[in-house]
């Protein structure tokens, strides 16, 4: 374990290249070139801490790690309290590594006001990270929804014709969702006394306020994955948004959702986890088969990559609330993977529209003709937004269906079409953009990845791929935080007495544990195991 | 008794007579002339339940100052009224259907009173003060003793409506010869008057 | 050597691909031809060590995914039947990849062709050595893939794009289903690792399992499961649209991918899972069901095609539908065995189709064909060789393993055993029937197609022909040295010996014994191609279905249809070639001699061949069904759903809503002071009410 | 025994003197010494604050039981006086522009303010009335300060006819009280209500009366009437000053009424409070979306603020309490930030005022327009503005006590609120820049705007400090 | 009814603290009517006061009403000097002509 502060680093180093950045004058040109540099390396300096965080990272535990605490809010008990486990500590990496991809992606495509650009994406970051390392529930709340402001200019500002209306129902529609998660945040202050989420994890409260909690919780978190009904923020932000904030957007901010269910739903209360799992799971399959009917029809590249983000987050939702190791490890995966995906898919999008300004399909084909390698690019990142085994879509995908399917098979079979509508329209996609004749002039004459779109991209794909291949980097990492809350929560459940109110869905937890007859004793030795390391 | 209860019945009737007819005359000359009128009741009033003081300053200021103010100004505004009171009746229904609701239940309420058990501790030290001391007196002893802090908080509303009033209405004319007293005193003689030697049967 | 045998396809693929700019075209061509023959070669070397020397085994590569009691390894798993799939693979591969070569001189992306053949054979390789489900879905996917580049690799054609996403897909439907079995298996089991899945088979019989509210047998459900990725993966009956699409991409494409590996992983899937469907009958039963209709529909299907390829997709369909009736009455050593012969007749008859096509200037409708065979003697002949053994003429391969599968269906005595028996005599009736139509039409006749195009007829170079020709020798060869290993022999024959076999079944037997001097010499006649046994004294002792499959295919007793097939009735046994000839003698008839026969036909049965014509209108029915459907349904859900139900009494009605309110409120500040006196005296006023009321006029 | 010791009453009486002495120089001197008044004023105010801080902080009540001075009456006086004294750094400059710099202008103000500090230490309800007046009687002639502007007189007209309607109500409850409990004295009416099994019915129409008086000086609904029209009609200095520190003295006010006599009477006066805290930020946050004016705009949301204040009011805990003064102190720092910008609207010379004339103002003066986004962002309680952490704690304590569905609502309305604060940052970043406004901000208004912008953003990393002198200045109250 | 009690004398300022109420919202023209509606109203209060003093034996409510007196007159003062400068720059009090600002 290192000494010396490494989240808070992570989190407040961008807020300094902020401040350096406001100091820089000069004519506006200078400025401009000196800004994004400053930004780039702020970024990559940040990027730099988190390979460090990373490799100092700890993955056989299941504790917190890099721990800071000091006092806040002394006199309310709200601390500042950092820290990540095997849960967060790649939605940090994540963020920090989407960051300087972004500032890269928008070099050249942002002429406007670059500065303040800048240093919303810097801010940004900053509370990205913030979130994933909160270990107060105040502090979580504070990032969590500071990040509204950067992201709201950045849409609203830098993005389409439609930005504001796309800005407002973004901020509005998700700060409605986080206000109830406050009200639910501060009842469990009311109800323990305290708002430090490792204590919190550990001891859940009474079952009937339970119900109501997860729903405030629920209503936040929904709206942020985003969930079916609750997803329609999503395709708009997401069209008007440029670039770099789709892919922020779509590579960590949709991730905050996921997070926050196995944060604060799952562990802190339980007994309406699993009240409500049902209702989750069929929201889940109705997002993947709905949204990805959707996306067939889409004629905006980014509007079709957004539905489609929505579906796959319907498979980290399924996921999750399976509440069993493969579920939950595969929805965390999935989120990774994705992050990096649809990342890289709108980014993908970006160096079209940064050549052609428009994102309607019908006006690309045959780009495989004069940008070869943009082809290639796409194609891995389209293969792995299908979920082809062997690109990171894949793992988190069938762990995910996989931990469905042992807790309902019904709802495993349903999101598994998602697989089939998940392919029919990226290929559609994939075929209408880069294959067939070339329809278009300006489409034929658009030159391919320079170096700086290929040092994008490039990563990425490799990390697609990587990831695919040897996920057990990230799984090995992941998997005793989840054996933990896994292993909590089981515990919880079963409990004795079994209060009254559950006892009607105590059928389907029975579901979870029928079926390995011919391992009598491999199921409850590993659950044993894990009790006993949740005591510690 | 029966002299009292007469006494109560005219002033009490009178001043809500008077005080319907502040509201309703249609010449705000009028609203202003019933308002001293219920003045007059009021402190007939006050004086039938021992308060002489409080009886006499309504008198003098009020009807003396405060109602000649209203008159003053109404006069000064030079209003014309023909067409007063049209389309007032509109909040009438609402109005009277509030005035009677506030009305009963203020009634019903008075019907209950009572003081709050333990009243007589309550009540603070001036009832020791009345005793063999008139009203004005007793009056006297308690604003310059235990309510001075309102006394004088009273002497800044004052200054208030002082300033106030100077600072709304008062308005200094172009042309309107005043009295410079500092001008006068710092004309100098040789600044305005020039002696000239006049050689006569020349003209000036 | 596994190692060797798997990777160097990756190695050719990642060096065509990254450096395809840097070595050229030719660069790339040599890297993957001598990656695939590098790897050919060494699967051969496998082959004596796994099969000869009877000894499998498994190199774990790494850790894949762990996650709970969740695990999974790449591994390549060495056994007598990933063997066997090696050596088809890389064989047939390594020829694909020589004839590519010439096949597609004229092409602008070779290098990127070559690159992907080189990665689909990794791809299926890694299927077919897979240890556990979950790596058999990767190299599944990823031929899938592959098998999708391939399809679209004109992508300028907008019949090679649809041809390519629907061949991805529909295969992902399977897919589903092989997902979903995964899911099961591991669910059962609790590992999809073989070797933990075939030791608790037995035990996990009896199970049940809960699937959409009915308690299902645990085992059925898991292998029908695995059975729908088999049937979209081999394009059985239902699944099976994508394949004549398919054809649009180029034709070693289709050779490789279409006929002779990617096709048949189903066929392998189910061999595989042997040990799991043995204790599934009524899955077995779907199995032959299904491969039955399939063999039968797919026929009546190809004799009414026009298009040189598609036919034989059709075929190859048809001939992928025997194997898994084979699979389906358990005699999965029969079906691996045709799956092989197949491949390599199959292979054969594509690159020769090929040849064809290449020398007609890419004309594929043989109704602009004809009279050509004096042009290229060559490719005449060798697709005569093709369409001999795919009509089971002995003494060519397909004989051999086409009449074991009947056999097989035969003995099993089910009444789906006699269904796919019956099923299969038709379609090989029909097999020979159109495989001369298509011989005599493109060959034969009167020249149809633009002078201009008939100047052009040229025999293939020798890149082309040499490919061809080690898969002929294939073809001739391959079934009667590989019947007594695949399926000969026989229970009693491995208890005593294999002289008592070829006392009983001496027809085979005889064929059998004297195969190894008719082999030698006839590899000597054709000069040494392909690496035949080594002699038959060394390999005697496994040379039996026993020995030589060892553990990799698992058979109850009772369900041992190859030994009983051994037994069947003469008829039985002779009909499959009697109908063959009988097939080829109409196609004759009607193609040759009366060529005004066929319309007449069509004539006379209109509602039959628009039926056939059509292929049995799957692709409108699916189009209707799905594809058209989804497209509305996505419409309806985003214009009903998002923007005018979720948008528009969610976020905008609300927003809309408090617009309203917001005007009404303000409108309510109406600037009179009066009526603001009176708001304030209303709500006190209410206020107190309140209290009144709430105390219940206790006042 | 009578008691005359005015040592707490020091700030008020230095304040009050001054303010004669700087009248009657004004007077020597003319309207040309106006900005000399103000800032003099200002120093005045500063020597009170430091008077103040001179003063034992103890808990002590002077004057026969007039007078209280504690912790919370130390800490709110030091709000109004800096209140004040950011409304006068405001004013100069624009009473100036408007022509309407005359020397009352300060004095006033300054009366104002006495009256407001009397306001939170009166002990009696005599004192809160004189206090109250005081303030009032100032206020109405501050709205009609500009004369000459038909809007500022008719401002004047509706907040005076109004204010005396309402403290008419409130003398009405006060005679109510008295001869139901026999007393004006807190201490006393506090004794005389603990301990009773039912509260007299005359005591409860009382309390309704003077919080409707009351809650018309913080412009709660529904007596809230003249608060848009009396913000958008008088000179927006004035204004400033209204939306900033009268709150402070009448929440000060109603804090210390209700948690000290009448906490017997929490049943009571909370359902009261309830129905008025929701009903403010509910129309607050509804009926503020359709303004086009940015002075009526920041009228809805003041009613807005003082509805969320009011739920810590409401809960009558300790915590609640302290929330309220948090609250309060946060919403006086944003509200002087919006002002400093606002009173900087201004074109060709003429005052802007409609949301639309901030179009583009990110481009034409990027440094007005952020800040203006941190105020809008924080008032919309978008953390880690500060304006975040007033509805933390305020909301915290609705939690704790169990108001689950006033806390509910109440955020949910912040969401909705959000929209028009929104709509202010839309327009500044999002919409096309027209003509920039006028150069030059004077230095003061910079100062104004540079501290409270920084308070804002950095109250996150430090707040405890604030918090725990704001708890305990309310802790007072409650024992 | 003949006793003349406290009842009396509060319902008597009951009743004009009604009129003095009904006075402020049903007159649309003259704003000094209200003014004096108002005038009304406290004067209902001192009443109240007056009589609560004398009923209690306790002198309090006379202080009151004394200052009452005089922040009334104060009062009067300013408002009538505010509703001077709105004549000055409207030539009108009518109440309905003092609505230049809503919404």
């Amino acid at each position: 374990m290192v000494d010396f502060p490494v989240l808070s680093i992570m989190t407040f180093l961008p807020l300094a290249g902020v401040a350096i950045i406001l100091m820089i004058r000069g004519d506006a040109e200078d400025v401009e070139r000196n800004v994004k540099h400053m930004a780039l390396y702020t970024s990559l300096f940040a990027l730099a801490f988190g390979l460090f965080l990373f490799k100092g990272f700890d993955g056989s535990s299941a504790e917190f790690q890099f721990v800071e605490k000091v006092e806040w809010f002394s006199s309310s008990g709200f601390s500042y309290h950092m820290g990540v486990d095997g849960i967060s500590v790649f939605f940090v990496l994540l963020s920090v590594f989407l960051t300087p991809l972004c500032i890269l992606a928008s070099w050249d495509a942002i002429k406007t006001r670059v500065k303040e650009y800048m240093i919303a994406f810097l801010v940004l970051e900053s509370f990205m990270v913030g979130t994933f390392c909160a270990l107060d529930s105040v502090l979580f709340y504070v990032f969590f929804e500071a990040v509204l402001i950067p992201m709201f200019l950045i849409i609203g500002i830098w993005g389409g014709p439609r930005r504001v209306y796309a800005a407002y129902k973004f901020f509005l529609y998700t700060l409605l969702g986080s206000v109830l998660m406050l009200v639910a945040l501060l009842t469990l202050y009311a109800q323990t006394g305290t708002t430090d989420i490792p204590t919190l994890m550990e001891n859940p409260v009474a079952v009937n306020i339970q119900i109501w909690l997860w729903l405030a919780f629920f209503a936040s978190f929904a709206v942020k994955m985003p969930m079916w009904p609750v997803h329609t923020w999503l395709p708009d932000a997401h069209v008007e948004a440029p670039t770099a904030g789709s892919v922020i957007l779509a590579g960590v901010l949709l991730k905050m959702g996921g997070y926050g269910f196995l944060r604060f739903s799952l562990p802190m209360l339980p007994d309406a986890s699993l009240f409500f799992a049902p209702l989750v799971f069929w929201l889940s399959v109705i997002a993947i088969i709905y949204t990805s009917l959707v996306a067939l029809v889409q004629e905006d590249m980014k509007k079709l990559i957004a539905y489609s983000s929505v579906a796959h987050m319907g498979f980290v939702t399924l996921g999750i609330f399976t509440m069993t190791t493969q579920g939950i490890a595969g929805g965390i995966f999935q989120m990774l993977s994705h992050g990096l995906i649809s990342a890289a898919l709108f980014l993908c999008v970006g160096v079209v529209y940064d050549r052609l300004h428009t994102r309607e399909i019908g006006r690309y084909g045959g780009l495989v003709n004069n940008m070869p390698r943009y082809a290639t690019v796409f194609m891995i990142f389209m293969l792995g937004s299908v979920g082809l085994p062997g690109t990171s879509g894949f793992v988190g995908e069938f762990l995910a269906l996989l931990g469905a399917f042992k807790v309902d098979t019904i709802v495993a079979a349903f999101a598994t079409t998602g697989v089939v509508l998940g392919a029919t329209y990226m290929l559609l996609l994939y075929r209408r953009v880069i294959f067939g004749p070339q329809a278009n002039n300006d489409a034929a004459a658009m030159t391919d990845l320079n170096p700086r779109e290929i040092g994008i991209l490039v990563p990425l794909a490799l990390l697609v791929l990587y990831l695919g291949v040897f996920p057990g980097a990230v799984m090995d990492r992941i998997t005793p935080s989840v054996d933990r809350l896994v292993g909590n929560y089981q515990a919880h459940i079963n409990r004795e007495p079994v209060p009254e109110e559950i006892i009607e869905e105590e059928v389907i937890l029975k579901d979870v544990i029928v079926v390995p007859d011919i391992l009598p004793d491999a199921v409850p030795a590993e659950e044993e195991k894990e009790e006993g390391e949740s005591h510690d | 008794m029966i002299v009292q209860a007469f006494a109560f019945y005219l002033f009490a009737g009178i001043l809500t007579l008077s005080a319907l007819m502040v509201i309703t005359a249609r010449n705000p000359v009028h609203s202003v002339l019933f308002l001293v009128l219920a003045f007059f009741n009021a402190a007939g009033l006050f004086v039938m339940l021992g308060a002489e003081f409080i009886a006499l300053i309504l008198v003098i200021v009020y009807v003396g100052a405060v109602a000649v103010l209203f008159l003053f100004v109404v006069m000064m505004l030079d209003i014309n009224f023909s067409d007063m009171r049209k389309g007032a009746m509109q909040y009438v229904p609402i109005g009277m259907l509030i005035g009677a609701v506030l009305l009963t239940e203020l009634i019903m309420l008075y019907g209950t009173w009572q003081f709050v058990p333990g009243r007589k501790q309550n009540i603070a030290d001036p009832v020791a003060a009345f005793e063999g001391q008139n009203n004005t007196e007793a009056l006297g002893q308690l604003i310059y003793t235990d309510y001075i802090f309102a006394f004088q908080t009273a002497g800044l509303i004052l200054f208030v409506a002082m300033i106030g009033a100077i600072v709304l209405t008062h308005r200094t004319r172009a042309g309107v010869r005043k009295q410079s007293v500092s001008d006068q005193q710092a004309r100098n003689p040789a600044d305005v008057l020039e002696i000239q030697k006049i050689t006569p049967k020349t003209g000036v | 050597m596994e190692l060797l045998a798997v990777f160097p396809p990756l190695l050719g693929f990642l060096i065509a691909a990254l450096f395809g700019k840097q070595i050229g075209d030719k660069g790339a061509q040599f890297v993957t031809c001598a990656g695939m023959i590098i790897a050919a070669l060494a699967a051969c070397s496998l082959f004596f060590t796994v099969i000869l020397a009877s000894h499998p085994y498994t190199t774990v590569l790494s850790e894949w995914i762990t996650s709970g009691d969740f695990t999974v390894s790449w591994a390549l798993r060495i056994d007598q039947l990933s063997v066997v799939m090696m050596c088809v693979v890389n064989i047939v591969s390594a020829c694909v990849h020589v004839y590519s070569v010439g096949y597609m001189s004229h092409d602008d992306h070779k290098a990127r062709f070559m690159a992907y053949l080189s990665l689909f054979t990794f791809a299926m390789l890694m299927l077919v050595t897979s240890d556990n489900l979950l790596q058999l879905f990767f190299g599944w996917e990823g031929v899938g893939v592959c098998s999708y580049l391939l399809i679209g690799f004109w992508n300028h054609k907008h019949s090679a794009n649809a041809a390519a996403v629907k061949a991805f897909v529909v295969n992902r439907i399977g897919d589903f289903g092989l997902a979903l079995g995964t899911m099961a298996a591991f669910v059962v089991f609790g590992s999809v690792e073989f070797d933990v899945m075939f030791e608790q088979a037995s035990a996990v019989a009896e199970n049940t399992i809960e699937f959409f509210g009915f308690e299902l047998h645990a085992l059925t459900l898991v292998c029908l499961l695995l059975f729908m990725g088999a049937m979209g993966k081999s394009a059985q009956l239902g699944l099976h649209t994508w394949l004549p699409d398919a054809m649009e991409g180029p034709t070693p494409v289709s050779a490789l991918i279409h006929a002779a590996t990617m096709v048949t992983a189903g066929v392998f899937l189910v061999a595989r899972m042997s040990p799991v469907f043995e204790y599934a009958p009524d899955a077995l039963m779907v199995v032959a069901v299904v491969g039955a209709s399939t063999a039968f529909v797919a026929a009546t299907i190809g004799m009414t095609q026009f298009d040189i390829k598609r036919v034989i997709a059709y075929s190859t369909m048809s001939q992928l539908g025997y194997m898994f009736f084979a699979l389906g009455v358990s005699a999965y050593s029969a079906a691996i065995f045709h799956l092989m012969t197949h491949a390599f007749f199959k292979a054969l008859l594509f690159l020769g189709a090929g040849s064809v096509i290449h020398a007609m200037s890419d004309e594929q409708d043989m109704r602009k064909m004809g009279g050509i065979y004096k042009k290229i003697p060559v490719t005449y002949a060798l697709m005569w060789i093709g369409s001999l053994a795919l009509a089971g003429i002995p003494p060519f391969a397909g004989y051999f393993s086409k009449d074991i599968v009947l056999e097989a269906a035969w003995a099993d005595h089910t009444w789906f055993g006699n269904y796919a028996y019956w099923m299969g005599i038709a379609a090989a009736l029909m097999t020979a029937f159109y495989s001369w139509r298509l011989i005599i039409m493109t060959f034969h006749g009167q020249p149809r197609a633009h002078q201009k195009v008939m100047k052009h007829v040229h025999e293939s170079p020798g890149v082309m022909l040499v490919p061809l020709f080690v898969l002929a020798t294939g073809a001739v060869l391959a079934g009667f040295v590989f019947y007594g290993g695949f399926v000969g022999g026989g229970h009693h024959g491995a208890e005593s010996g294999h002289a008592e076999v070829a006392q009983e079944h001496h027809e085979e037997e005889g064929a059998h014994r004297t195969t190894f001097v008719v082999t030698k010499e006839g590899v000597h006649a054709e000069e040494d191609m392909n690496s035949a046994p080594e002699g038959p004294v060394s390999v005697n002792k496994i040379w039996n279905k026993e020995g030589f499959w060892g553990k990799s295919l698992f058979v109850k007793d009772e369900n041992d249809t190859v030994d009983a097939a051994h037994g069947a009735p003469f008829w039985v046994k002779k009909l499959p070639l009697l109908v063959g000839l009988i097939g080829i003698g109409f196609a004759y008839l009607a193609y040759m001699f009366f060529t005004g026969v066929p319309a007449v036909i069509v004539k006379m049965f209109r509602p039959v061949h628009t039926l056939l014509f059509n292929k049995w209108f799957f692709d409108e029915l699916y189009d209707r069904l799905f594809v058209k459907p989804a497209f509305k349904i996505g419409n309806v859900f985003w214009v009903k759903g998002d923007q005018n139900t979720i948008d528009r009494l969610g976020p905008d009605g609300i927003a809309h809503k408090t617009l309203r309110a917001a005007g009404i409120l303000s409108r309510f500040q109406s600037g009179y002071v009066y009526q603001y006196a009176l708001v304030m005296m209303i709500a006190v006023i209410g206020i107190l009410s309140w209290f009144v009321f709430r105390s219940g006029n206790g006042l | 025994m009578i008691d005359f010791n005015l040592v707490p009453l020091l700030p008020e009486l230095f304040l009050a003197m001054a303010a004669m002495g700087l009248l009657i120089v004004g007077v020597a001197h003319g309207n040309s010494v106006t900005p000399v008044i103000c800032w003099a004023c200002a120093a005045a105010l500063v020597i009170a604050s430091l008077l103040l801080f001179g003063l034992s902080w103890e808990k002590q009540i002077v004057l026969n039981g007039m007078f209280v001075f504690d912790n919370f009456a130390g800490f709110m006086k030091l709000l109004i006086i800096l209140g004040l004294i950011t409304t006068l750094a405001l004013s100069v400059k624009y009473l100036e522009q408007e022509r309407i710099a005359r020397f009352e202008y300060p004095v006033l103000i300054v009366l104002a303010g006495i009256g407001m500090m009397m306001m939170v230490s009166a002990s009696n309800l005599l004192a809160l009335y004189m206090g109250l007046e005081l303030q009032s009687l100032s206020l109405y002639i501050l709205a009609a300060f500009n004369r000459n502007s038909l809007r500022s007189a008719e401002a004047g007209i509706k907040y005076f006819v109004l204010g005396a309607l309402s403290s008419g109500m409130l003398l009405f409850g006060i005679s109510l009280i008295y001869g139901f409990t026999g007393s004006i004295d807190f201490g006393v009416i506090g004794s005389a209500l603990v301990g009773l099994e039912t509260i007299p019915f005359g005591v409860t129409f009382g309390l309704v009366f003077i919080l409707a008086g009351l809650a018309f000086k913080i412009s709660a609904v529904p007596f809230h009437m003249w608060t848009p029209d009396v913000y958008q009609g008088a000179p927006t200095c004035v204004t400033a000053l209204f939306a900033i520190v009268p709150k402070v003295a009448a929440i000060g006010l109603l804090m210390r009424l209700l948690f000290d006599p009448f906490m017997a009477m929490h049943d009571q006066w909370m359902q009261i409070m309830y129905f008025v805290s929701l009903g403010s930020m509910t129309l607050g946050a509804f009926a503020a979306i359709a303004q086009a004016n940015i002075k009526r705009l920041l009228a809805y949301s003041s009613i807005g603020n003082m509805g969320y204040a009011l739920i810590g009011i409401v809960v009558g805990t300790p915590e609640g309490a302290g929330a309220v003064v948090l609250y309060i102190l946060i919403y006086m720092v944003m509200t002087a930030g919006v002002f400093a910008i606002v009173l900087g609207m201004r074109r060709d010379g003429i005052a802007a005022e409609q949301i639309s004339d901030l179009s583009g103002l990110s481009k034409t003066n990027p440094v007005l327009a952020y800040s203006m986004a941190i105020f809008m962002f924080s008032m919309s309680g978008i953390p880690p503005l500060a304006g975040f952490f007033g509805k933390l704690f305020i909301f915290q304590a609705a939690v704790s006590a169990e108001f689950y569905v006033l806390a509910t609502l109440g955020i949910m309305t912040s969401v909705v609120a959000a929209y028009y604060y929104l709509k202010i940052i839309k327009v500044m970043f999002f919409d096309e820049s027209i003509e920039a406004f006028d150069k030059g901000i004077p230095f003061a208004r910079r100062v104004v705007l540079f501290v409270s912008v920084v308070f804002l953003l950095l109250f996150v990393l430090r707040p405890d400090a604030i918090v725990e002198s704001a708890q305990n200045a309310a802790a007072v109250l409650f024992t | 009814m003949i006793e003349i009690g406290l009842s009396h004398y509060l319902t008597l300022a009951a009743l004009l603290f009604t009129i003095g109420v009904f006075g402020i919202f049903l007159n649309r023209k003259n704003v000094i009517v209200i003014l004096m509606s108002i005038e009304l109203m406290l004067l209902a209060v001192n009443i109240n006061f007056v009589a609560f003093s004398a009923y209690l034996g306790d002198l309090t409510g006379q202080v009151f009403t004394m200052f009452i007196l005089t922040v009334a007159a104060a009062e009067a003062a300013i408002g009538l000097a505010i509703l001077v400068t709105f004549f000055r720059n409207k030539g009108s009090i009518a109440v309905e002509d003092i609505s230049a600002m809503r919404g």
